[in-house]
Order: C-alpha cells, then sequence, then structure tokens
C-alpha cells in the first residue's frame, strides 16, 4: 500500500478545532429564546414527598415551566434487537421522582428565562417528605433486622437459569427486589472485621474441586479486602440542551456512543428512533458514565416540550456529584491456596458489592470472572452480592467489576510471594493466562468456561522487568534511607477488548476524496478517527483527503457500536475492515468492467485501482463517477441485507453520490476478545508522615496491533493513574446518622492532580496481532486501570510489609497510625468513611 | 422560612431588595448572545444604592473593546460564555477547582468562574480564541499541542493551555518539573498528565523558537 | 423580633435551636421593673407585723420557749447557699458571653450545673427527711392567710392567721423557681451530652433533632426566667424589713419576739428545748 | 422552602478606590456587608446561597491595600498582597523565607495569583458539615455534626475542641505567628494592631468566629518586625494531594543559635485546633538545648501532651509529634 496509516501518528480531524476553543461540547450550544433548567434535589436518602406546592415558584417572573415525577412516561417495555421482549423494570431509575432513593436524587426541575430566576423559583417550592429508613452502607442492610434501601428489599433476585434441554422463555423475568440477611454465624465473622463468606449469596458460581485444590496448597491466605467507591467525575458534566422541532426532538449532550444513544434517547423520552436527533461532537469525558449519554436528559427534553423552547440544563458539580454515576466499592473475601511454585491451585472468592440504589450492576459478579481469567486458578468458587443502598446510581466505570477485583487480589498474591520467596513477577507469570486462556463460570448447554482469543500476558511481563529494570530496582525495596523506605511492584490486569457485528459505512465521490461517516463517540479515545483509517489504507488514500463526518445522527451515521468495554477499536476496525473490501471489490468489479479482465487482476492503492504488475488503471475519482453512472450496488443504491436498519437509512440518504463502500463486520472470531497490560511501580514512602511518592510507573499492554500509538500511549497512562487515584486517594464519605454526601466535590473526592502523578511514567505495547481479528487490534481502554491501582498497592506493602492497609485508597493517615500500631488500624469493612 | 429568623442571619428578600433593572447592552454579539443572565425580570426594580458599580460596563477580551451588561454578582466565565460567545473557556467546577475556566488577566492565569466580572474592568482579558494569529496561524503553546496530540477529551484543554502560556511569561525555560508545577491548578479527568506535559513542552520549546 | 431561632438540619428540616436573646433582656427588664415598683409600693405599705401589745400578750404566753429559735439548720444553709454560688455562676457563665464578655464558658456552666442538680437531689432527700416537708408548700389551707395577707396590704388591721414557718410570698416564690429550676437542670443535664464531660461519651445523636430542639428552648426558656426571680429573690433579702430572715439564713436562728411577729405559734410548732450550738 | 446550592444571589456591589471608602462603607452596612478580597473562600458562601449579605464590598480597586515595604527592620504587607506577590517578592525572600514558603504551598497556581494574604488568615474552616449550610454551632446552631459516634472527622481537631472540632485551614497563619507578626486593623472607631497569635480565636471564646475581627472592622496590612530576620526556618505542609488540598497538619518555625545550642525560638502548628497553636510549652523546653534528635524528639512529645483524637484524626497526634521532631531536626532524608 502507498501510504501506512494504521500503526502510524497523525493529527485527528477534532484537533484544531480543541486548540483553538472552536469545539463545541453540550453547554456551548446556543438557540433562540433558550431557557435554562435547574433542579430541586433530594434531601433524604430516602424519603416520600408528602406535599409540593409550586405556585410561589410559578410566579417568579421569568419561569416558563415546572417540570414533575408526574410528567415523565411510564417505563415501557422494549423489543430487543432479537424481536425478544424486554419487559419494563417497574423499579428501575427514573430522571425525576417523589420518592427519593438517593440524597441529591431531582424531584423537580424549573425552566425560566435565566439561572436566576429558576434558583429563586427552586427556593419558593413548598415542599415536605416523610422520611423512610434508609442505609448507605451495604453490610448494615445485611445484618438481620437492618434497614433496606428499598422498600421491597436489599438485591436484585437473579432467576435461575432455564433447566438444560428446556425452551429459552420469549422474553426474560421482569427485574424483582427481594431480601437477605446474614446468619448468626455470618454476622460473628462480621464482627469480627472478616466478610462472611456468604454461601447464600445470590451471584454463585464453580469450576474445578475446591477441595482438592486447598489440599494441594502449600500456602493458605484468607484475606479481607475494602476497595472505594469513586465517581467518575468527568470533567464535563451531564449538561444537555435540548428542543423540538417539526415532532423531532434535538439533544445536544455529551456521549460516548453517538449512534447508539438515539436508543436511549427513544426509550427515555418514549419516542420512535427516527425522531431522535443527538448531537455530540465533542464529549467532555465518559469512563463509562455517559455510554449513551444519560437517563437525566429527559428532563430538558421534557421541559423544552412543555415550554416550547429550547432548554438548557446546565449540570453542576455537586449534582454531578449525585447523578453523575460511580463505580461501586466491592468488599471482598479471598481464601487462597497456593502451591509452593506460587501456582494458585484454588480460589474462594466472595464479594459484596455497593449497587446504589437502582439497576443491578455487573461489577460483583466481575470480580470473580477477572479474577478467574488474570490468575487461571486451577478451582474457583465465587459468591457475591450486589446489595442496594441509598447512595447515588452506579454505572459501569473503566473496567467495572475489573479494577475491583485486581485490588482485591493483588495485594494476597504480593503476600503470598513474600511468605513463599518467590519474586513478584514470577508468580504472576506463573499464573500467567496464555493462548486460548479459559475463564469465568461455566455455561451454556454443555456447561464450560469461555476462553480468550489470544493471551500474551508472560510477554508482557517479561518486556516489562527489562524495560523497569525489575532485578536491579527490587534490591532497594523496602531498604531504609533516613526517613524514606522505597518499595516496588508489579501487577497484572485484564479486561473486555473487544465486540463484532456492527457496519461500515463511507463514499468515494467525483472529487476523488474519501467521505467516512463515523457513529463512535468523540470522548477523547480518537478511535472516531482511529478505526476508520483502515478503510482508507486499504483503498491507498492518504488521510488529508479523507473526510469524517462524526457526532450527529442527523448526518447519516452506520450502526455503531457502544463506546464501553473497550470495544470500539476491534468492533469499529473490523466493520472498517469489511467496509474497505467491499469498496475495494467494487473498484475492481468497475475497472474489471472498463478495462477488461477479471475483477481479481485489479488491485487498489495510490488513489487509483489498476492492473496488477503495472499496467492500465483508473483514479478512484474516476472510479467514483463510474460507480454513480452504474448505480445499483456501486452507488448505495442497493444495499446488503445484513447491515442494520440504522445503516439503511443513512447510506439510502448517501446513495447516488458516489461510490459506497457499506458492509457488515461477518468476520469470524473464535473466543472472548481480552486485553491485559501489566503495571509497575516504584513508590518513596516518608515514615515519619505516611506521606508518600510515585517515582515511577511503566505499563506495557498486550493490545494487539497498535492502531495509533500516541492515542494508546495517553489511553494506557491515563486509564492507569484512573486506577492510581483509587489508591493513593479518591473516595466517597458518607454521614451515617443522615445517610447525607460529606465529600460533595473536587477537594473532597480528590481525583489525582498532575502533582500527583508519577514524576516518571512510560509505556509500551507488544504489537502482537490478534490472531481472530482481520486488523488484529483488540482495546485498550480498561485492563490499564486495575495495572496502575495494583502496581502502586504492592509497592507500598513490598516497603512496608503487609500490616500497612485493609482497604483502599491507602493515604497517609493509614500508613502512619498502621506503622505505630504495627496492624492495619483503619476499620476494614465501614463504608464511605 | 421568611418568618423565622435563619441563623445565619439572612436578610430578607435580599435579592429582591437589591436587585437592579438592567438594560440589555446593545451591540449585535451582546444581545444575541445574552444568555443566562437575560432576566433583569427577576424580582424588584429598586435603583442602585450610591456608590456601587454601574452594570453597564466595557471589557478588553482579546485586544477588543465589549461593551457588555453586567449583573453585580456575574463571574468573568459568565459574561464570556454567555454574553460574549466566547465558549472556549470551560466550566467544570464554577468552583476554583479545575482550572477549566483559565484565562489570562493582565498576563496572569485567574480562574474566571471565581472572578467577579467588574473587578476585571480596565485589564486585558486574553481566552483561548484570543491566542491564534487573525490568520489562522496557532500559538506555539497550541502548536506543541498538536504536534505530540496532547489531551484526550480535552474539555480541560483551553485552560491548561491558558496556564500555560501565563507560567511561560514567568519562567520561558522551564524544566518538565517545574511547568508542572506552574499548570497544577488545572484538572485533566482522562488523566493524560504524562502527554498534556510532554505537548506543553513542546509548546514550550516552540515557543522559544518562536 | 422572634421570640425562638430556627436552622436546618441535614435533610434541610427547620429545627428550633435556641430561645431569642431578646429575652433575656426582657427578663433583666422585667426584673428591674419588679424591684423599682415594688421598692415605692413599700414606701406607702403598711406595716404589717403584730402590733406590739399583742405581741407583749403573746411573749407572755409562751415565755417558756427559747430566746433564740432555730429557723434554719446548718444543712439547710449550707445546701441554700452552695446553691446561690452555682446559681449565679450558671447565670453568669450562660449571660456574660451573650452581653459580650467573651470566654470559654462552657465548662464552668455545666460544672456550676452539676453542683447545682447535686445540691438540689440532696435537698429534696433532706427535706423530705428531715424538715417538715410540707411546710414550703402552698395549698387550700392557705387561703385563709392569704384572705388576711391581703386585707393587712390594703392597710387593714385584721387578727386572725399569721404564717407559719415560711411566710406564703416565700412558699410562692420556692414554688416557681422549683418549676423554673427544675425544667433548666432537666434539660441541662441532657444537654450535658453534647459537650465532652468525664461522665459519659458524647452523643450529640441522644435525642431527635425536634427534641433537642424543645429541650434547648426550654433550658433557654428555664434560664431567662431565672434571671428575673433570682433578682426578685436578692432584692428581697437585702429590704430591711426582711433581714430579719436573711440574717435567719446565715445565723440559723430567730429571737423568740421575732418568731411572735411574724408566725402563728400553732401554724409553726417550736420545740421547747433550746437550740443546740448547731 | 426548598435548598439549592448554585447560582448566586443578587447583591449590591460597591468597589471602593482607598481604605477610608471601605471603612466607612463597612460602618454603613455591616453587619449586612461580606468583605472580598481575593474571594477564594467567598465565592463559596455565595455561590451555596448559604451566606446572604445584601452588600459585597470588593476591595480589589483599592490599591493601598497591596504591595510590600521596608518598616523598621521588617516587613509591612498590605493585607490584599496576592500570595504569589508573596512568593515571588524578594524582600520576603531574603528576611523571612518561611512565610514565601508557607505561601507556595497553598493551594493551586491560579488560586495564589488571586487569593491575599488577609484572605488567607481571616479564612472560614472548611469543616465539611458546617461547609453543608447545616446549623451547626459555627453556623449559630446546638450541635457539632463532626463530633459524634458515626461522624467521619478524619480532618478535625485534636487539641482545643470545645463542642465545636473544626480546624483552621491556614498555611500562612502560622508562618506569621512563628514570626511575631502583627494585624492592623481599621474601623470607623479607628484602627489597632493586635498580634498575630492572639488574632485568632477558639470555639470556647466565639464559636461562630476565627478572628476577632468584627464584623465592621478591616484587616487593612500585616507587620513582620525585624526580630527574626533571617533566622533559621521550617515548613511543612502535610496534605493528600499536592494541589489544591488544605493541611492535614502544618508546622511553622523561626530559630536562632548560639553556639550550637537554641537561642530563641517560635513554633506554631495549625489545623490541630480552631485557632493555629504557639507550642510555647515546647519552645520553653527546648531553649537552651542542642539541635539533636534528642532534644526534637522531646520536644515532639511535649508537643503532643493533651491531644485527644475523634473517631477518624488519631493519626494527627503521632503527625504532630513527628512534625515537631522535624521542625527542629530538619526532615532527617539523607
Amino acid at each position: 500500500m502507498a501510504e501506512k496509516l494504521v500503526g502510524q501518528n497523525y493529527t485527528t480531524p477534532d484537533l484544531i478545532a480543541k486548540v483553538t476553543g472552536k469545539s463545541k461540547y453540550a453547554e456551548d450550544f446556543r438557540a433562540d429564546g433558550m431557557l435554562f433548567a435547574k433542579l430541586l434535589l433530594s434531601p433524604h436518602p430516602h424519603a416520600r414527598v408528602t406535599r409540593l406546592d409550586t405556585s410561589a415558584a410559578m410566579a417568579v417572573p421569568g419561569v416558563k415551566a415546572i417540570l414533575t415525577a408526574d410528567d415523565l412516561p411510564a417505563p415501557a417495555d422494549a423489543v430487543n434487537d432479537n424481536g425478544q421482549l424486554i419487559l419494563a423494570n417497574l423499579e428501575g431509575e427514573v430522571a425525576l421522582t417523589k420518592e427519593p432513593v438517593y440524597q441529591g436524587q431531582p424531584i423537580l426541575a424549573v425552566a425560566a428565562v435565566d439561572e436566576l430566576a429558576a434558583a429563586e423559583a427552586i427556593e419558593k417550592i413548598v415542599i415536605e417528605y416523610e422520611a423512610l429508613p434508609f442505609v448507605v452502607d451495604p453490610l448494615v442492610s445485611l445484618r438481620p433486622g437492618g434497614p433496606n434501601a428499598r422498600t421491597k428489599g436489599n438485591y436484585w433476585f437473579i432467576p435461575p437459569p432455564p433447566a438444560p434441554g428446556a425452551p429459552p422463555p420469549k422474553s426474560p423475568p421482569r427485574p424483582e427486589i427481594r431480601e437477605m440477611k446474614w446468619t448468626p454465624e455470618e454476622v460473628k465473622e462480621a464482627d469480627a472485621g472478616r466478610l462472611p463468606m456468604m454461601m447464600g449469596a445470590p451471584e454463585a458460581w464453580a469450576h474445578g474441586d475446591l477441595e482438592a485444590g486447598f489440599k494441594e496448597a502449600a500456602l493458605v491466605l484468607d484475606e479481607t479486602f475494602v476497595t472505594p467507591d469513586t465517581s467518575h467525575q468527568t470533567l464535563e458534566t451531564r449538561t444537555v440542551m435540548a428542543y423540538w422541532q417539526n415532532g423531532k426532538v434535538h439533544v445536544y449532550t455529551g456521549t460516548q456512543s453517538t449512534a447508539q444513544t438515539v436508543l436511549g434517547v427513544s426509550r427515555w423520552v418514549n419516542v420512535p428512533p427516527e425522531n431522535v436527533v443527538v448531537v455530540s461532537e465533542y464529549t467532555g469525558g465518559g469512563f463509562g458514565s455517559k455510554i449513551t449519554g444519560a437517563i437525566s436528559l429527559v428532563i430538558p427534553v421534557l421541559l423544552a416540550k412543555k415550554a416550547n423552547a429550547p432548554v438548557m440544563m446546565r449540570i453542576t458539580r455537586e449534582e454531578e456529584h449525585y447523578i453523575g454515576r460511580a463505580r461501586p466499592g466491592v468488599r471482598g473475601r479471598m481464601k487462597i491456596g497456593f502451591a509452593k511454585d506460587g501456582r494458585i491451585t484454588a480460589l474462594d472468592m466472595c464479594s459484596v458489592s455497593d449497587n446504589g440504589p437502582y439497576e443491578r450492576q455487573g461489577d460483583c459478579n466481575n470480580t470473580g470472572v477477572i479474577a478467574s481469567l488474570a490468575y487461571q486458578p486451577k478451582a474457583m468458587r465465587f459468591r457475591g452480592i450486589s446489595v442496594l443502598t441509598n447512595t447515588p446510581p452506579r454505572g459501569p466505570q473503566s473496567q467495572p467489576g475489573g479494577t475491583q477485583s485486581h485490588m482485591l487480589m493483588e495485594p494476597v498474591i504480593s503476600k503470598a510471594a513474600r511468605k513463599l520467596g518467590i519474586d513478584q513477577v514470577e508468580i504472576r507469570r506463573i499464573n500467567a493466562p496464555s493462548g486460548k486462556a479459559k475463564f469465568g463460570p461455566p455455561g451454556g448447554p454443555k456447561q464450560v468456561q469461555q476462553y480468550v482469543t489470544s493471551a500474551f500476558v508472560k510477554e508482557a511481563l517479561d518486556k516489562g522487568s527489562d524495560l523497569f529494570k525489575w532485578e536491579e530496582r527490587k534490591k532497594n525495596s523496602g531498604q531504609r534511607n533516613g526517613t524514606k523506605v522505597r518499595g516496588v511492584g508489579v501487577a497484572v490486569s485484564t479486561y473486555s477488548a473487544g465486540s463484532t457485528g456492527y457496519d461500515g459505512l463511507f463514499v468515494i465521490k467525483p472529487d476523488g476524496r474519501l467521505y467516512i461517516q463515523s457513529g463512535i463517540g468523540n470522548h477523547g479515545t480518537e478511535s472516531v478517527s482511529d478505526c476508520h483509517r483502515v478503510s482508507a489504507e486499504i483503498l491507498g488514500v492518504p488521510w488529508d483527503k479523507v473526510v469524517v463526518t462524526w457526532g450527529d445522527t442527523a448526518k447519516n451515521l452506520p450502526w455503531t457500536c457502544n463506546s464501553g468495554g473497550s470495544q470500539t477499536v476491534h468492533a469499529m476496525t473490523r466493520a472498517a475492515h469489511a467496509a474497505g473490501m467491499d469498496a475495494k471489490k467494487k473498484l475492481q468489479e468497475i475497472a474489471a468492467k472498463d478495462l477488461g479482465g477479471r475483477p481479481e487482476d485489479y488491485d487498489v492503492a495510490n488513489e487509483r485501482v489498476f492492473r496488477k504488475g503495472g499496467g492500465q488503471g483508473m483514479t478512484l475519482a474516476k472510479a467514483a463517477q463510474r460507480a454513480i453512472d452504474l448505480g445499483g450496488a456501486y452507488d448505495g443504491h442497493e444495499l446488503p441485507k445484513d447491515i442494520n436498519k440504522f445503516t439503511t437509512a443513512s447510506a439510502t440518504a448517501l446513495a447516488g453520490q458516489g461510490l459506497m463502500g457499506v458492509a457488515k463486520d461477518n468476520y469470524p472470531r473464535d473466543g472472548q476478545s481480552r486485553s491485559f497490560v501489566a503495571g509497575f511501580a516504584e513508590v518513596e514512602i516518608d515514615v515519619e508522615t505516611g506521606k508518600y511518592y510515585i517515582v515511577d510507573y511503566l505499563a506495557v499492554a498486550d493490545v494487539g496491533t497498535v492502531v495509533h500509538p500516541r492515542a494508546l500511549g495517553g489511553q494506557i497512562l491515563g486509564r492507569s493513574m484512573l486506577g492510581i487515584g483509587h489508591t493513593i486517594g479518591q473516595k466517597w464519605v458518607y454521614d451515617q446518622q443522615y445517610g447525607v454526601a460529606l465529600a460533595r466535590r473536587f477537594h473532597h473526592n480528590r481525583p489525582p492532580t498532575i502533582l500527583d502523578a508519577p514524576q516518571q511514567m512510560a509505556w509500551a505495547a507488544l504489537d502482537i496481532p490478534d490472531p481472530e481479528t482481520p486488523v488484529g487490534a483488540r482495546g485498550i481502554g480498561e485492563p490499564p486501570v486495575g495495572a496502575g491501582a495494583c502496581a502502586v498497592l504492592n509497592a507500598i506493602s513490598d516497603a512496608l510489609g503487609d500490616n500497612i492497609y485493609q482497604r483502599a485508597p491507602v493515604t497517609l493517615d493509614m500508613i502512619l497510625t498502621s506503622l505505630e500500631a504495627g496492624r492495619p488500624t483503619i476499620e476494614p469493612l465501614t463504608a464511605h468513611i | 422560612m421568611d418568618d423565622k429568623t435563619k441563623t445565619d442571619d439572612t436578610p430578607k428578600n435580599v435579592s429582591r431588595r437589591n436587585f437592579i433593572k438592567g438594560v440589555i447592552a446593545s451591540g449585535a454579539v451582546v444581545s444575541s448572545a445574552a444568555y443566562l443572565w437575560r432576566s433583569s425580570s427577576v424580582l424588584g426594580q429598586q435603583p442602585s444604592a450610591p456608590g456601587s458599580v454601574e452594570r453597564l460596563i466595557t471589557l478588553t477580551v482579546n485586544g477588543q473593546e465589549r461593551r457588555v451588561d453586567v449583573l453585580k454578582q456575574e463571574t468573568l466565565a459568565t459574561t464570556l460564555r454567555y454574553k460574549l460567545g466566547l465558549t472556549g473557556t470551560k466550566l467544570g467546577c464554577d468552583r476554583a477547582e479545575c482550572g477549566a475556566c483559565t484565562v489570562l488577566v493582565d498576563d496572569v492565569p485567574h480562574y474566571s468562574c471565581s472572578v467577579l466580572t467588574h473587578a476585571v474592568r480596565g485589564k486585558q482579558i486574553v481566552t483561548i480564541e484570543g491566542l491564534a494569529a487573525a490568520d489562522g496561524t496557532l500559538h506555539p503553546v497550541q502548536q506543541g499541542v498538536v504536534d505530540e496530540q496532547g489531551f484526550q477529551c480535552a474539555f480541560c484543554m483551553s485552560g491548561f493551555i491558558m496556564a500555560t502560556v501565563g507560567f511561560l511569561k514567568t519562567n520561558p525555560n522551564p524544566t518538565r518539573a517545574q511547568l508542572a508545577h506552574g499548570i497544577s491548578g488545572n484538572l485533566c479527568r482522562c488523566q493524560d498528565y504524562d502527554k498534556i506535559l510532554t505537548s506543553l513542552m513542546r509548546g514550550a520549546e516552540n515557543m522559544r523558537k518562536a | 423580633m422572634d421570640f425562638v431561632k430556627w436552622g436546618l438540619n441535614p435533610w434541610g428540616e427547620s429545627i428550633l435551636t435556641h430561645v431569642s436573646w431578646t429575652l433575656f433582656w426582657a427578663s433583666l427588664f422585667a426584673g428591674v421593673m419588679f424591684l423599682v415598683a415594688h421598692g415605692s409600693y413599700m414606701l406607702l405599705s403598711a406595716h404589717r407585723k403584730r402590733s406590739a401589745t399583742e405581741t407583749d400578750q403573746l411573749e407572755a404566753t409562751f415565755a417558756s420557749l427559747p430566746e433564740r429559735i432555730e429557723r434554719h439548720s446548718l444543712m439547710a444553709r449550707a445546701f441554700h447557699w452552695v446553691m446561690a454560688a452555682a446559681m449565679f455562676t450558671l447565670l453568669f457563665t450562660a449571660f456574660l458571653p451573650v452581653v459580650g464578655v467573651k470566654f470559654a464558658w462552657v465548662t464552668w456552666h455545666w460544672i456550676a450545673g452539676v453542683v447545682l442538680t447535686g445540691s438540689i437531689v440532696f435537698h429534696i432527700i433532706h427535706a423530705s427527711v428531715w424538715l417538715d416537708f410540707w411546710s414550703i408548700w402552698v395549698g387550700p389551707k392557705d387561703i385563709p392567710e392569704l384572705k388576711a395577707e391581703l386585707m393587712r396590704e390594703l392597710g387593714k388591721e385584721v387578727p386572725g392567721p399569721k404564717s407559719g414557718k415560711y411566710p406564703l410570698g416565700n412558699r410562692l416564690y420556692h414554688t416557681v423557681i422549683v418549676v423554673t429550676a427544675l425544667g433548666a437542670v432537666l434539660t441541662g443535664v441532657l444537654m450535658m451530652s453534647r459537650v465532652r464531660t468525664p461522665f459519659f461519651t458524647r452523643n450529640p445523636y441522644l435525642l431527635g433533632d425536634a427534641t433537642w430542639g424543645v429541650t434547648y428552648v426550654a433550658h433557654g426558656l428555664a434560664g431567662v426566667a431565672l434571671v428575673g426571680l433570682v433578682m426578685a429573690h436578692v432584692y428581697f433579702a437585702v429590704r430591711p424589713e426582711k433581714w430579719w430572715i436573711t440574717k435567719a439564713m446565715i445565723v440559723g436562728w430567730i429571737t423568740r419576739r421575732q418568731f411572735l411577729e411574724h408566725h402563728e405559734p400553732d401554724r409553726w410548732r417550736v420545740s421547747a428545748n433550746p437550740p443546740a450550738g448547731r | 422552602m426548598a435548598v439549592i446550592h448554585d447560582v448566586m444571589p443578587a447583591f449590591e456591589l460597591f468597589q471602593p478606590e482607598n481604605t477610608g471608602a471601605a471603612v466607612a462603607l463597612l460602618d454603613r452596612y455591616s453587619p449586612n456587608a461580606w468583605v472580598m478580597a481575593g474571594g477564594m473562600d467567598s465565592f463559596d458562601w455565595l455561590k451555596d446561597r448559604i451566606k446572604r449579605p445584601s452588600v459585597v464590598i470588593d476591595l480589589s480597586r483599592v490599591a493601598e491595600l497591596r504591595g510590600i515595604k521596608e518598616r523598621d527592620g521588617g516587613l509591612e504587607i498590605g493585607a490584599a498582597t496576592t500570595l504569589t506577590e508573596i512568593v515571588r517578592s524578594p524582600l520576603v525572600r531574603g528576611k523571612f523565607m518561611l512565610l514565601a514558603e508557607a505561601a507556595e504551598l497553598v493551594a493551586s497556581p491560579q488560586i495564589r495569583n488571586q487569593g491575599t494574604l488577609g484572605g488567607n488568615v481571616s479564612q472560614d474552616t472548611r469543616c465539611w458539615y458546617y461547609r453543608a449550610g447545616w446549623s451547626c454551632y459555627r453556623a449559630g446552631g446546638n450541635i457539632c455534626y463532626a463530633d459524634t459516634p458515626t461522624a467521619v472527622n478524619r480532618e478535625h481537631a485534636i487539641i482545643g475542641a470545645d463542642r465545636c472540632v473544626a480546624v483552621n485551614p491556614s498555611d500562612t497563619a502560622p508562618a506569621l505567628i512563628a514570626l511575631d507578626a502583627q494585624m492592623v486593623i481599621q474601623s470607623a472607631r479607628g484602627e489597632r494592631t493586635i498580634n498575630a497569635e492572639d488574632f485568632f480565636v477558639g470555639p470556647g471564646t466565639d464559636i461562630t468566629r476565627m478572628t476577632v475581627l468584627a464584623p465592621d472592622e478591616l484587616l487593612t496590612a500585616i507587620r513582620i518586625p525585624g526580630t527574626w530576620a533571617g533566622a533559621q526556618f521550617y515548613f511543612e505542609k502535610v496534605r493528600d494531594r499536592n494541589v489544591w488540598d488544605f493541611p492535614l497538619l502544618n508546622v511553622a518555625s523561626a530559630t536562632t543559635y548560639a553556639s550550637g545550642r537554641i537561642e530563641r525560638i517560635r513554633m506554631v502548628v495549625n489545623a490541630a485546633a480552631a485557632r493555629p497553636l504557639r507550642l510555647h510549652a515546647v519552645e520553653a523546653a527546648v531553649v537552651g538545648q542542642p539541635r539533636s534528635e534528642d532534644t526534637a524528639t522531646r520536644a515532639g512529645q511535649i508537643a503532643i501532651e493533651g491531644a485527644q483524637a475523634l473517631r477518624y484524626n488519631a493519626y494527627k497526634i503521632p503527625l504532630m509529634r513527628n512534625l515537631v521532631k522535624r521542625a527542629i531536626r530538619g526532615r532527617g532524608d539523607t
């Protein structure tokens, strides 16, 4: 090919607008007559509104409309892509409510000509509540007689899978809340500071012979650990501007997934997808909290309808703490058997996750799945429960469940290595997954585990210990120098890295340019343009002749994956490849038609389609013109049957403008795509203050083919920092008496600053293509998080020993008091302190 | 609550008592972009107390004189974004905790969310929109970001760039650590600090060459 | 101006926090007004001792009585003065900061409160066991005396019942002070759970927000009321014609003549034997 | 009535050009007037709609309140001088590096560019219960939410708590006390100066205020005498994040030595109590002693006598002990 695009750095098409301030995020849009919305938030963690009088508020000059829960559409059943009926969750999250289940939950919204009037109006609203029982700590709810977060109970019932052979239900059962409490024995365990191994926990699975595993073990460790609840705290809050025009709702918001947000809006607002326009040219960060926008967007949407005017709902930083999503904190009990060589022979694991008040979160079960993949225990039993609490709704956050899993497991593995006298890298090597490694709960009719497409964790560990000079550095680990002690740590981390089956769509126009339609969200990963370089490369079109259209669903975008779970680079390079090959085939056919011979005699490169081994051909510009003349499939008047109806609509609108490349990703894939990262960290701790600095950090990624090095490096180190934040300070703080948030602001929740970052950071990628995908690329968004968090955790214990922490974040107060006392001093189990 | 004594000595209806009827300033940009604080309408029409500030003032933004109608309690970020249409300045926290709203006031970086617009009358204000040359040539620091593909979601970017431009005026040849310290008042939630610092160091280098 | 102050609890609910200190000034003012009014009235008031002749006859009849008649036992006096000291400490530590004299008052205040509480407990036991418990209370039996006193106030020389051991006014005052002081003490004891004391670990959540509000307001009301009451008490203690009572509270005894002048021998039966040098 | 913590309510804004005018406005409008210098504390209260002054007096145009000038052997610093100006001032760095070090550790560059010395010492406590707008003692109520059996009080007081357990968050205050500075206060009633040490008040004395400043008074200048110019200084601030965060504890000391022994010393810690604590007992104990690990250790022990931990702030006791130790011995990293 003329120009190699994949694997090269380049300037992304959105960058100039970003550096000059011309890029428009949701709050930067204006519309004539635009009103401003302000929210009334519940001061109670759980209550019922008993009196509501908005008359005085409506009387405030400038107030145009007030929206309450009564104005929201009832939760409706839906039909998924396979035509399966999905029953609405009647206990699920709502944008406004009269029975708030967490402090800060929006009760109503006021739209006025300006924020001042709206705020004045909020203060004039007369509202009274009947307080209901509440709980902000999952373990408190599990105690017999403890309060339940929801009137019906404290967890989501998980229906048993259909008996083998039984016909699949035509629709999954409606979600249902039930109550679960500890047995007296389990209460005793908890009182002793150990998380009970809840045998009756709803999420339960196992593989292998656990008993045998523990018999085989030379060392058995039994540890309890607690991970923090951490807000996503995207720098751009979930601000939305919306208006209605000709029966269509136009929503300006930040989202991670432009195309699929249409469905979210359609479901929440209850309008057909074809009447939804989503504009999201730039998104100020998502990290899982804006996968398809946010449910709160229905507020300005419905206010705009009620007030018959555009409405801007600017979400404040404090409001973002309440409605902005967070990672569930998990309390874990890990009983692990190790052979002499460090191999994990048995893992008995119990996770209790803080689910928040609404939809069940997958984090809890993922702690088990990820542990089974990353550390390949010979036998494993998992128990888990995601307990409902009256704290803000949780959502997936980069590596959901995975980060917690590694934070639960890694300190135990480090401790084992110290006890067995094994090198920290070695013990991870010996347990590392490789090839088509199996993982997770046995499933399907045959009850077998799933497996990955490929895994090169050993290679990553080896490369990392070379680059990090592990052998040299570990010599100083634990060495004291004045009041300072240094420590080094290593950790492995993994997560899902790709899906399949989406569509690619572009047009080569007679001007010789390649016009690519991207339904990918633009939230900083650059996959919005990175993925499409595959099409350009296949067609030999230089990047400066490529025009990418993104960020507006009125602009004919193809059906695209959610940018969540690190799917995008994998899924959309496959789609881009499919569309590219479709166009290439069409070019070859056109050339053959015009210049004779068979299509396969022709090749495509350097903006031309030409006879192999030189000879005659034609420019892509010419070919594009010919495609229009030929019509049919060539210019998009005939479309593949298997593409999504969303893509069909877009392609139809673009038909006739040139040679269309359009196809669904039908490439085969054997196994589940998973990416891996090995993280290395060195810390320096002052034992007189407990304060520590991260001296150096390195992450080595097994993510298949590198598509865009700078973007990849940014992801690896950026996501590593997100993880490091979990270890060095990020947390939630709640007052148990009133169930209200104490940490509401950045300086309370403590997201890391540039001076908290490691003084040196470096990254590397193995660049070994994944065999199960044409471009060879896997996703990267998630795995670095656990690597960053745990490399630092392990470095701390390597410096100071195993008696420092039983929970994260590990802050200087914990280190100092533990050093004084010679044991972990901060209560192990209490939530949100 | 009006009939009760709040313990923080709330003067009753203070906003009612002191709110001033204002006039929408003329001038296309201002009036057409005068959102958010548009309504003088809100409550009360009492005259301004003697000696207090006028509402119709002139600001110098990116070298231009701009007439604008400003409320007493209005912050610079609000004026820039909602009255002057300069939305490159972002609001990330509105509480001086993230730096996304950083602008230069007489060459010094300030959080525009925490500056009263009335306090910058007669001062030189520069925002991200004021950095590039009229012909579109990027400021060396902006160019550095482009060269190194710095930043991810970039919501924090304009603040970082303004903080850097301000810092480089006091230390044009910083070490990586010095620059980090100089721009430490800016938060990036993509946590892309390493690449950001690399690109801004490149920007400093570009500036020295320029 | 409102009589109570309100605040917001973490759930945004209005809760009582304090009485308004304007009530303190009101009480102070009321006290002063009473002093002035009563003082000026007394200038014209009729003299209300028994007529000398009547007293002489009585003295003949009751010659058997000792010269000195014990009015307050040492215990009773000790209690009275300890309580007085505690009460003054409480009032000054409570209200000096209000009038602008700033100092760390809380510890003094609760210690004095503990002393007051203790002395009251002692007093109740002591009075019910060793003293004529009912002699201090007012009841229907006092109506004739009330009549007589009123007539005398109107300057009429009426015969008939003189006061028992404690004059009626004395006893009425005691009743009022019992109510207010007990109010202050009981609320005060609860409020000690909101400050650090050696007695128990601080627990501000002992009561609900609303109950606490009432408790604080009750304490405040009792406190300001006591300002006026104590003023009146001191005032009477220093009035010349009441001096013989005050003196008795110091030395413990009164003369037989004072006894016969002011009391009804058959309502205050005094044993014939002289008071031991207690 | 519903509560909302966003959008500043309207107020009357005055921008006096000189101190006299500012004081006159204060005299006229207090207690409903709010003085705004850098505004880094003010904006929180106003935007949260918790404090509702009807009048705001913006000092940004009062030139005479800014600047650093020499004054009989020492310095006089205008109260509205920004922290950055102090950090960069050759005068301060030359004689009183302690203050420059403290100022440079405050918050973030932009906040130092705007925040003033007067504001930094006069700022209100950051107790997250109090700042939430609840009616605690400090807000005129009758409870301390931070000292209950379930309270999360990791950042609260270990010394001198009296009902309220909030701490003073200032970094420059301990430095100024260590330098024996004086606060110049003006009001319609005239000018008074008060020792920095006596400028701050604890909850026992006045539970609703952090300083002796009356509502109608204006802090106009801070005078640092020459007494401690060029002495040996030590400042250390311990915080969670290295930007923005308030001190979990900080220590400031000025020491002079004579023939290897401590001749004179002033030592102050902050964020341990509601007011910066001058450690008189430590000072007395170490004067005349050699600068040794021994002396340092003893000083640390004396410093924490009487300290009382809450549920989550026990770490502050060893931390204070160690910081005092380091203030005498030095950081101790070789």
